[in-house]
């Protein structure tokens, strides 16, 4: 399997470290009055589709990006990646 | 080269004389007895050139077998290749290239090949049947362990693997292209000539030594030449195109994910042992972005009784054997076909001047022009017939029982020759999961859905003639070129013509009453595949499973249709129902050590060496494994009696005088930023934000299932600059977790973290004049005072000219300091600190002796932090902040690991003085029975304290803070090291901390 | 009563509930062919080696059924107790090994602790003379070995029929009838069922049938390979498992050598790896026993693993009524495959846990009490 | 300690590991690349670009590639993050942190890792045997910088000037495992390495 990273280009599997469902970059709210029962979620319990999903790979042996991918679990067809804080951050070269 | 030595090989200059080279003789031996055979020849065309027919025995029943195909799919021919470390268990006589000095000998056989005990379990084959294992060999109930299962195994397996480590190296290696053409038939050529001349970056990988595949056998034309002579220029043409790249001995043996194929290229297989730097193997990677799998067919026998015996050979293979290699596999031959290409055997046999008995072709009229000719060769055409038995024995064929119309006939042959038609290659097509589509036309499976970015062409897609399969390889590799951006102009097809290849279905003969083989390597026969259906193993996986059918080491590649398709008559279905099995890589065998490459012995794994390495090696320090480094364990002086000595050496200098450890090993991560301190505060449990410039603090972080993850020091060096260590162990961990905080979680901070492990060499220098030694070696500048620099200060201090970073934090619980220099420095440094340290009366001292000293301070490492405690477990509950969220303080909450009897960490002593404690052992209440529910924890660390005069431990043991003075059982079945121990403070050394301060 | 999935815990829970609570009228109900999950695709190792409490004495409870499974169901399942050595070294892993043999003893398993010289005794073609990681002992349990797989489904299978089972095969669940939170029955593509209790024995699709309960669980999909190389006259006594990489090994009656190492660590459903973990497998081979070096691998596949989030399995009641889970196996399944089914038929015939598997809550997640053999915590593909 | 009798001897990362010698055609010319400052450059914020035109007159390129700019030699090695060589003595890190201030963190790195310059006619086959991506001119161009694993080892690699001339940086600690590695791997295309 070759994952492409945004960053360095189509890279064989062996550079990246697999975390998980991509919803655990939304850590929840540790003030809400029920963090208790979220976090349990956050941290325990996955939809692990057979099909699309997205996930949550870290470029270690490249860029050191976490890279959020999408990828069917059925396939092992990757649909995309991109880079995980790009949504909420700047990029140095723009 | 004497007719005498191979009585079998074509005379030059005949109408067939095959192409090997005839002025290369080469010697080689077969069970120990010479032989000869040219250059150009495999192990089985020699031997065959030499006049062996007896090869192996079979699996099960230890019958005689020949040579049965030309190629990779050969079930019978297997040998045990080379002696010694070098020898290889079950390889294919049929795809080794003969080389000068070759050694083969037979196997599975005992006393001989000739003579096998084991063949008399032909006598008792009805115990032998498919599933035998689950049914015989049960009773009595004892016996199973005793008797049959030791007994099984020896008898079970092929060839004998060697014993001694393999002394060749093999490499792996990376290649990408934008067109991979697999097989270089005549699809494959035209296909990677096609997108070779448009400049598209092209790997043609052809698994034999040879190009051309089935063109090197026969004896058609491509434009008016010999079709050899075409493969031979196309090949040319190729290798001359700087963007081609032809690897042949390279068998492509799997599809994986993202198009990536892997290969196995054979470098030195070929000659008697590789040469210096030259590996015996290499594993490719090929990421490419189309591929074209011309991969052809293989011939499929048919079933029918006695059709394991030596002479009984794929009708291809003969053609292989009489046009490639010049020798003859029969001078009398019967040919059984059910499709016009068998017809051709019988045509080429004939030019090769042996004997044609008759062609055997169960249908009931073909081709007039193949009759035609048959007759002209003097053949006899018995249409309608189908051979039913074939008689010989360990010296081959003798006759073949031949019933045409119910009418038998027995026709004297030494070689039968059988064609079922052809089975293309599909096994690269269904590696990703796609699924084979079944084809009436040829009574076969052909490519279904594909995996993207391939294309089939030629045989492999079910396209049997010359002529197409040349037009559609240049169409594939046109077309896979274009894809990747590439055009070229047509180029004019070579002339060739498409030879007759119907085809009708036949699997077995059903009239047939002797042993018929289905899958020849494992023994499967036709009664199995009826019993298999009688006992309701139907679906094809559990015939799979039952009978063993298509599990040998040709992976079925002869026996796989055939015996689905007998299921197939006795449930009654349609074969698209039944389906196929999805082969899995590899297609072919391949070498484990080809997949390991370098990564063997010691270069399993790469070896990280502080800069201080060389010294500790010529210092005589014993090493050890820490994570992928290897640090110090102890430095042994002579007159030690053991490791104990030294370490308890080691441990008294440091607490009396001064040690020096090195502990560049531990992980370093620079942080920096605005908002470095809020980030911080996150990731421990305990404050960091309140952290002077100039200090450092102890910190403890979790996963955020409230478990600890890790500990160490962090110090700040400025606002907006700290410097976080790590164990050695979790150092790479811990810096993904901390980027993953960064940019999945936080992405917002102004923070920044790097790893600066390597840029520093760090020694700890502990013991009462570890100030004097740093003064001495910073000299009298240099303020070291407890006022300059107190205890868990930090400073940046530099040492002639040099930058330096010196901590004032302790492992050990003495006045300690650790020192990092830039490691271009390190050895440097090492070597001064160590001759001012030798000077004080001080001592290096290794990870033993630093283990014993925070064992004895009660400091928690790796045996505590498992991955399993909660800093409550370890004592380190009050660090965690009530004030401020961080990671893992909402799960560190659960119940469960609130609950006040969880396993918390105590100190142990024996109660019988001197006695030696073991880690590992369970702690039981005193008194109660060594049964799990008395089970209260366990012993993590241990060590002989010379600072206690005896043997020390920590353990995690129920509600262990309250116990202490507890006198409760260590219980080590495992050491038999069973004793009272007394549960006490896990601080055995200065407790107050009177000396770290000092 | 219907049980979902004829693997083979399904298979055995449906035995163990007509065998030892008289329970007949159950139909044990398959996507597939019987025995065609991951009970047709493991590398057939059984042991009892664990460490925590509330996994060793279910396993050891697995490991006495082996024992007796031949003469229990009259048919061969080739149990084969040539023993399970997991190699050490270093000091901290002897220590390890040391606690969970000692954890052993105390439920009482046999366990034996043995030094580098013992295991050269035993296995002296091991690497001990170039070794990135030195072999410094191991841990033995003489009673581990291994199974013939296929034959234990087959034993089961016909052992439950024998006994009044139905067993459909090439019958997929689409959807389970749930009535004010309680299971009613099923619906499937041959028809729907009607059924009083239904138990979930679906390792690889435990999170779809979940889903189809309104659970989402604590699981999630990842695919194991394992390897067998061409036939070989004996040369590996017993299983062996590499202390310092992922590789584990043992022969077959037939002489292949069974061998495997880590799952390939990303979510997955498609039955298949990928090269990485081949390699990965491979280099552990040859650091451990260099002379495989000429052995050829001949066949590779994937199984689903269902992999849990402390690593361990979940028996249990769900939040549907009489709708039952048994789960999470990652890749220990086999070896536990009597006593799942003897404990799972127990929870669902009697409504309350075996207290062999008590300790396999779903809800010790959220309480805490996890069984983290690894200590890698909440994160899969790490146990 | 008196000041005579401290000397501090620098050593390279591969000190005492590469030999000067070797055949004169040999297909691999190996040289250690040790006279370097190095620096590892991390934006911080968004006035990153802007700054670093201010300070060295370039617009930085995106993505994994190299820019030369007054002797310092610039390269991608992440989304934020390059990694800075400049030959000789002078000290890189603390320029850089002088030239752009708040908008980078910069670490100096010079010890931290050790520099091949690898070339020869066979470089690219040889690099074809550790090296996962793919080096063929159409695809890794002369400003092209990879961070990659090499034979399980972390690896910068990139284009010195001429066309079969490659530079790899890697951790000090893995030089002795890297070169094992080479060197093996070189053996067939013969080796010779050249003092810098």
């Amino acid at each position: 399997m070759r994952i492409p990273c945004p960053f360095c280009g189509v890279r064989d599997l062996t550079e990246f470290t697999y975390l998980g469902d991509a919803s655990l970059a939304q850590r929840p709210d540790p003030a809400s009055p029920d963090a208790a029962a979220r976090f349990h979620e956050y941290v325990h319990l996955r939809d692990n589709p057979a099909g699309l999903h997205d996930e949550l790979w870290y470029h270690g042996g490249g860029c050191r990006s976490w890279l959020t991918v999408t990828r069917n679990t059925r396939t092992h067809v990757i649909e995309g990646a991109k880079l995980t804080r790009t949504s909420k951050s700047w990029t140095a070269t723009s | 080269m004497s007719d005498m030595a191979q009585p079998n090989r074509l005379p030059a200059g005949g109408a067939i004389e095959g192409r090997v080279d005839r002025n290369r003789p080469l010697a080689f031996t077969f069970d120990g007895k010479s032989y000869s055979g040219y250059a150009g020849d495999t192990l089985a065309s020699a031997l065959i050139a030499a006049g062996v027919k007896l090869i192996g025995r079979s699996f099960k029943y230890h019958r005689p077998r020949g040579i049965f195909s030309a190629g990779p799919e050969e079930p019978n021919a297997l040998i045990e290749l080379r002696g010694g470390a070098r020898r290889e268990p079950n390889t294919r006589a049929t795809t080794i290239e003969l080389y000068d000095g070759l050694e083969a000998a037979s196997q599975n056989r005992w006393p001989s090949l000739a003579f096998d005990i084991l063949a008399i379990n032909q006598i008792a084959s009805p115990l032998f049947v498919g599933g035998f294992y689950y049914k015989t060999f049960m009773w009595p109930a004892s016996f199973w362990e005793k008797v049959y299962e030791p007994l099984i195994r020896r008898a079970a397996g092929l060839g004998r693997a060697s014993e001694s480590p393999d002394p060749d190296h093999y490499e792996k290696a990376y290649a990408f292209c934008d067109v991979l053409v697999v097989g270089s038939g005549p699809a494959g050529l035209a296909a990677a000539l096609a997108a070779g001349r448009s400049g598209a970056r092209v790997i043609l990988c052809e698994d034999d030594a040879q190009l051309g595949g089935r063109l090197l056998s026969e004896r058609q034309t491509i434009d008016d030449a010999p079709a050899h002579l075409f493969a031979a220029a196309a090949g040319g043409e190729l290798r001359s195109l700087p963007n081609v790249c032809v690897m042949s001995r390279t068998q492509v043996f799997g599809a994986y994910d993202s198009e990536v194929y892997g290969a196995l290229e054979r470098v030195a297989d070929h000659v008697t042992a590789p040469a210096a730097g030259v590996p015996r193997q290499r594993f490719w990677h090929i990421a490419a972005k189309r591929c074209v799998n011309a991969m052809g067919a293989t011939e499929r026998p048919i079933v029918f009784g006695g059709n394991d015996r030596p002479g009984v050979m794929l009708a291809s293979a003969v053609r292989t054997y009489l046009n490639r290699f010049g020798v003859l596999p029969g001078r009398k031959a019967v040919v059984f076909t059910t499709n016009d290409d068998g017809w051709r055997t019988a045509a080429d046999l004939v030019a090769a001047g042996a004997q044609v008995e008759a062609v055997v072709d169960p249908r009931a009229s073909v081709d007039e022009n193949l009759t035609k000719a048959a007759a002209a060769g003097g053949v006899r055409v018995l249409l309608g017939g189908y051979i039913v038995n074939v008689t010989g024995g360990a010296r081959g064929v003798t006759s073949a029982i031949v019933s045409v119309a119910g009418k038998r006939q027995i026709l004297t042959a030494d070689l039968v020759a059988v064609s079922g038609g052809w089975n293309p290659q599909v096994a690269l097509t269904t590696h990703r999961g796609g699924k084979p589509r079944w084809s009436d036309a040829l009574s076969t499976f052909v490519p279904g859905d594909l995996p993207d970015g391939m294309t089939v062409a030629g045989a492999a897609n079910g396209d049997l003639g010359l002529a197409e399969s040349l037009r559609k390889g240049s169409e594939a590799g046109a077309a896979a070129a274009a894809a990747c951006g590439f055009s070229a102009a047509p180029a004019p097809q070579p002339r060739a013509e498409d030879e007759p290849t119907a085809v009708a279905p036949l699997w077995h003969v059903a009239e047939s009453r002797h042993k018929a083989f289905v899958d020849l390597q494992n023994d499967v026969t036709a009664d199995d595949i009826t019993l298999a259906h009688a006992e309701g193993f139907r679906s094809i996986e559990h015939l799979k499973r039952y009978t063993t059918l298509g599990m040998a080491t040709d992976q079925g590649k002869t026996s796989n249709l055939n015996g689905h398709a007998m299921m197939a008559a006795l449930t009654g279905q349609a074969m698209s129902d039944v389906g196929t099995i999805l082969s899995r890589p590899p297609h072919q065998p391949v070498a484990i050590g080809a997949f390991a490459g370098h990564h063997r012995d010691r270069h399993f794994r790469p070896t990280r060496h502080t800069a201080g390495h060389a010294w500790a090696l010529e210092n005589g320090a014993v090493m050890v494994e820490a994570g992928p480094w290897l640090r110090p364990q102890y430095f042994p002086r002579s007159g030690e009696k053991d490791w104990l000595t030294t370490v308890v050496r080691e441990v008294r200098t440091v607490r009396s005088v001064v040690g020096v450890c090195d502990v560049s090993t531990l992980g370093r991560i620079d942080i920096q930023g605005r908002d470095a301190a809020a980030f911080l505060d996150r990731v421990y449990v305990n404050t960091f934000s309140t952290l002077p410039v100039g200090k450092a603090r102890y910190g403890v972080m979790l996963r955020e299932d409230g478990f600890v993850m890790d500990d160490g020091t962090t110090s700040r060096f400025a606002e907006d600059h700290y410097v976080m260590s790590t164990t050695t162990a979790n150092a790479a961990k811990i810096m993904q977790h901390l980027e993953f905080c960064h940019q999945a979680l936080w992405p917002e901070l102004d923070v920044s973290m790097v790893s600066v492990t390597e840029q520093w060499s760090q020694y700890a220098v502990a013991g009462p004049k570890a100030r004097e030694l740093l003064m001495q070696l910073y000299g009298p500048d240099v303020d070291l005072s407890n006022d300059a620099l107190p205890y868990m200060g930090c400073r940046e201090i530099p040492l002639r000219g040099i930058p330096t970073r010196l901590f004032r934090i302790s492992f050990s619980g003495e006045l300690a300091y650790e020192l990092a220099v830039p490691a271009r420095y390190g050895a440097a440094v090492l070597e001064a600190l160590m001759a001012l340290c030798g000077a004080l009366g001080g001592c290096p001292y290794g990870t033993e002796a630093q283990s014993v000293m925070r064992i004895e301070k009660g400091h928690v490492a790796g045996n505590e932090l498992n991955g399993q405690t909660v800093a409550r477990d370890l004592g380190l509950g009050r660090m965690m902040s009530t004030k401020r969220d961080y990671i893992g303080r909402v799960m560190a909450g659960r119940p469960a690991l609130m609950a006040p009897d969880r396993p918390t960490l105590v100190g142990i002593r024996p109660v019988e003085k001197g006695r030696r404690l073991t880690a590992g052992a369970h702690i039981l209440p005193g008194g109660a029975a060594a049964v799990a529910a008395n089970d209260q924890g366990y012993v993590t660390s241990v060590a002989y304290s010379p600072t206690c005069e005896g043997w020390i431990g920590l353990a995690l043991v129920v509600n262990g803070p309250a116990r202490h003075g507890e006198r409760v059982h260590a219980f080590d079945a495992m050491r038999n090291n069973d004793q009272d121990v007394v549960i006490c403070s896990p601080v055995f050394v200065d407790p107050e901390g009177v000396r770290l301060r000092g | 009563m219907v049980v979902v999935g004829a693997g083979g815990h399904g298979l055995a829970t449906a035995y163990y509930l007509a065998k030892n609570h008289g329970i007949s009228n159950v139909a044990l109900i398959e996507k597939g062919w019987l025995g065609g999950g991951n009970v047709g695709r493991n590398t057939t190792i059984i042991r009892s080696n664990y460490l925590l409490p509330g996994n060793e004495a279910f396993y050891e409870q697995s490991l006495k059924l082996w024992e007796g499974l031949e003469q229990d169901f009259n048919y061969n399942a080739m149990v084969s107790q040539r023993g399970v050595l997991n190699l050490y070294h270093s000091d901290a892993q002897r220590d390890a090994y040391a606690r969970r043999g000692n954890a052993m003893r105390l439920h009482g398993a046999d366990a034996e602790l043995l030094d580098r010289n013992a295991v050269k005794a035993m296995a002296p073609f091991l690497n001990f003379d170039d070794a990135r990681f030195p072999i410094q002992g191991g841990l033995l349990q003489r009673r581990g070995g291994t199974a013939r797989h296929d034959a234990v489904a087959w034993g089961f299978a016909r052992g439950a029929s024998d006994r009044g089972v139905d067993i459909i095969e090439n019958c997929e669940v689409v959807g389970l009838a749930i009535e004010d939170g309680r299971v009613v029955g099923l619906k499937t593509t041959r028809g729907d069922i009607k059924a009083k209790k239904v138990g979930l024995a679906v390792a690889g699709a435990t999170s779809q049938l979940g889903a189809m309960a309104g659970l989402r669980l604590p699981i999630e999909s990842h695919v194991l390979q394992a390897f067998v190389s061409e036939g070989l006259k004996p040369l590996v006594p017993g299983v062996i498992t590499f202390g310092a990489g992922h590789f584990y090994v043992s022969q077959s009656d037939k002489g292949g050598l069974v061998f495997g190492g880590d799952i390939d660590g990303y979510n997955s459903y498609a039955r298949r790896g990928n090269l990485p973990v081949v390699e990965d497998v491979c280099e552990s081979g040859m650091a451990l026993m260099p002379m495989i070096g000429r052995v050829r691998l001949l066949r590779s596949w994937g199984g689903l693993m269902d992999m849990s989030m402390d690593g361990s399995p979940i028996i249990d009641r769900t939040p549907v009524e009489n709708l039952f889970l048994n789960c999470g196996w990652c890749y220990g399944g086999f070896k536990a495959t009597p006593a799942s089914g003897w404990c799972f038929a127990h929870l669902i015939a009697t409504g309350q846990s075996h207290p062999n598997a008590a300790a396999y809550r779903l809800d010790r997640f959220a309480s805490g009490a996890v069984i983290d053999e690894k200590g890698a915590g909440a994160q899969p593909n790490l146990h | 300690m008196a000041d005579a009798a401290l000397q501090l001897k620098a050593r390279s990362a591969f000190d005492g590991l590469l030999v000067p010698g070797g055949p004169k055609d040999a297909g691999i010319v190996v040289t250690e690349r040790k006279d370097l400052q190095i620096a590892t450059v991390i934006a911080r914020s968004s006035g990153f670009a802007e700054a670093i035109k201010t300070a060295y007159g370039i617009a930085l390129p995106s993505g994994p590639k190299r820019i030369v700019v007054h002797e310092i030699t610039l390269l991608g090695t992440g989304p934020r993050a390059w990694f800075a060589l400049r030959a000789g003595e002078r000290p890189l890190a603390s320029d850089l942190e002088q030239s752009l201030g708040e908008h980078a963190a910069v670490a100096d790195q010079s010890d931290g890792y050790g520099v091949l310059r690898v070339s020869g006619a066979k470089v690219r086959a040889l690099l074809a045997k550790g090296v996962p991506i793919d080096l063929h001119p159409r695809a890794f161009a002369a400003d092209d910088v990879a961070v990659t694993v090499c034979s399980h080892i972390g690896i910068m690699l990139w284009r010195s000037d001429a066309d079969s001339s490659f530079d790899i940086a890697m951790f000090r600690s893995l030089c002795g495992s890297f070169w094992s590695w080479l060197s093996e791997s070189a053996e067939e295309f013969g080796l010779r390495v050249e003092a810098e």
